[in-house]
């Protein structure tokens, strides 16, 4: 059987080209090859065997909104519709808070789960780790069929028309539409298809629209009221988890836009966020760096 | 050409070699084209084939297949002797319909001919490979003369298709675009080429 | 049935009329079937079968076709042995590539069939809606009969993803567990993970 197609569909997440080449403090991604989130945490964590807790979280958020800047740019000059723009950032949500997630878990005592909620980080932390081992599980089975693919290649199956004097034998057919029926089918096939619904990836999220602006502008009114604050205690009137999510998004782009600072004072201690004073942080100017999804993740 | 061709350097030669490509091809195969294929001279290819046609003929035991010379080439067919067994095989399951499938493929080829089974599927969303033979087998359509981009066989419908649909020519087919209201751009839809 | 058949009158017998049969199939054919046509037991078909594969592979040379068992039967290929020479004659899809995406893809849906695209995205953590279009186009996978819950589209793996691939049935696959040190129970993972 001859399986023609035209084209080879491109990967579905759009790497963009060489960024972060260069050589940055130790820290190199070359995104060339990953195709989505989760390539990008395996690589960051197994392949260069990172600590989780040892990497400086502000240094992974800029390789990702670098990622994320390759990508806007790259679909502004493609001038298509965003949309690439709004799956990778979802995209993003997920590995920032996985990442959140596996830093959190790490920093907890072991042997030592003072409360619930210490548990259910360590549980959280086990269902990472097992979804990055089935991911990776699943890519060494694409390998698998990769190679029989390739060697199965070599092969052509014998397909021919039937000889005249079988296609003979054959009941003459019986014609049960007529040209009407005929360019009914024809115009259903040819019409232009709707795109599929995308039921991808937000499903488990709940809760109304979240956007990253509202949250850093309420993570700066927490901030000013009562100074220092851990992560736990910035999210802990959370109502979802994607209001987590988001909230961590706002802190990573408060950070990279010097709003705030982190500091951890032992390697097991909380990750503690204060305010910079002096920096003229807008939250409202952060709608504009997620144009592609209008800086707002809607749960549909 | 050299002496020794790369396929002499292969277990079983030049006869298997042959046997390789033939058993794949669904047209009979020059031995001219043969003898491009694997870079040796057309009478070595011929007399190859000549061998291989009277072993199979009978060497050890008559062969279910046989090699046969017809006009334009060789091609493996098979064997007569066996024709009640082929039959029963080939008229099992046969029903005188064209399936679902089938008909939304012609339908395809009729709106868009000449059109490659690569286009017919992008169209469609499935593999047609099984439909467009079936097509073929039935005389609905056929190979159309010159080949696609990439060198892609493409394929129209037949006189017999027009007959059965009973229609005098292509430009009686209906216009596509009553059948979907609703579409903006039915212009496109009629005349525009599918994009894929 | 009796102890002789009409095929053992002829001459060659069961062998070469399995050799004809098989020679028009243009899709594998099971032994039950080719047992039924030829009105002899599944097992001495079976049989018979095994020893044409393996004649086919070596006895007098290695032939330029083999006899192999993919999906639910049996089939002649061409051997890869000669693979540049017919790739010179056949052009068509089968030597098209893979993206690593699409193999990913449709290794989760090998593995988790039926499967809907909304739980390979969680378990790829990408979009797969593309990818899942070019597999459906290449008849590597197909929609599953019922929908999922929420009224989801599932998605499953087609005899002809078999037969690209040279399995018998999905049991060939490789387990994913060992994979998986640590992770007793990946279905539950799924569960406890996705709720789509």
């Amino acid at each position: 059987m001859s399986a023609t197609l035209s084209e080879e569909t491109a990967t579905e997440s759009t790497t963009p080209a060489e960024a972060g080449q260069e050589s940055a403090g130790g820290f190199r991604l070359a995104l060339q090859n990953f195709n989505g989130p989760f390539d990008v945490l395996l690589h960051l964590i197994t392949k260069r065997e990172l600590d989780i807790t040892e990497v400086a979280l502000a240094e992974v958020t800029d390789e990702f909104i670098a990622y994320l800047r390759e990508l806007q740019a790259a679909s502004a000059e493609s001038g298509s519709d965003g949309m690439k723009v709004l799956d990778e950032t979802t995209e993003f949500l997920v590995v920032a808070s996985t990442l959140l997630d596996l830093k959190a878990a790490r920093l907890l005592p072991r042997g030592e789960m003072a409360d619930e909620e210490d548990f259910e980080l360590l549980e959280a932390r086990d269902l990472l780790f097992a979804r990055l081992l089935q991911y990776k599980a699943f890519k060494q089975a694409a390998e698998f069929l990769g190679e029989r693919y390739t060697a199965e290649g070599a092969r052509h199956p014998r397909e021919v028309s039937l000889e005249p004097q079988f296609a003979a034998l054959l009941p003459e057919l019986v014609f049960t539409i007529g040209p009407d029926a005929l360019a009914a089918m024809a115009a259903k096939a040819l019409a232009p298809k709707p795109e599929p619904a995308t039921e991808v990836g937000i499903g488990h999220l709940h809760g109304a629209n979240v956007t990253i602006a509202e949250e850093a502008e309420s993570i700066t009114a927490l901030l000013e009221a009562r100074g220092t604050l851990a992560f736990t205690e910035l999210v802990a009137d959370a109502p979802a988890q994607l209001v987590v999510v988001v909230r961590f998004l706002a802190l990573l782009e408060m950070f990279r836009q010097k709003a705030i600072s982190f500091a951890q004072q032992d390697p097991l201690g909380p990750l503690l966020i204060s305010l910079i004073q002096e920096s003229s942080f807008d939250a409202q100017a952060v709608q504009d760096d997620y144009e592609g999804s209008g800086g707002e993740v809607n749960h549909e | 050409m050299s002496e020794i061709a790369p396929i002499d350097r292969l277990p079983g030669g030049l006869e298997s070699g042959l046997e390789a490509v033939l058993m794949v091809a669904d047209i009979p195969v020059s031995s001219a084209r043969l003898a491009e294929i694997f870079e040796v001279p057309t009478a070595r290819v011929a007399a190859a084939l000549e061998n291989l046609a009277s072993e199979y003929d009978g060497k050890d035991r008559p062969r279910g297949f046989e090699l046969r010379r017809v006009a334009s080439g060789w091609r493996f067919y098979s064997r007569a002797d066996y024709a009640d067994f082929v039959s029963s095989y080939v008229l099992d399951g046969q029903t005188a319909r064209l399936s679902q499938a089938a008909l939304e493929t012609l339908a395809v080829i009729a709106y868009r001919q000449p059109v490659s089974r690569g286009r017919i599927s992008a169209i469609r969303g499935v593999n047609v490979d099984s439909v467009v033979r079936t097509l073929l087998t039935r005389g609905l359509i056929t190979e159309y003369p010159e080949v696609g981009d990439g060198g892609a066989t493409l394929y129209q419908t037949t006189e017999y298709f027009l007959e059965r649909l009973g229609l005098g020519s292509l430009d009686e087919l209906p216009a596509l675009s009553p059948y979907l209201p609703g579409v903006a751009d039915l212009e496109s839809l009629d005349s525009a080429t599918y994009d894929d």
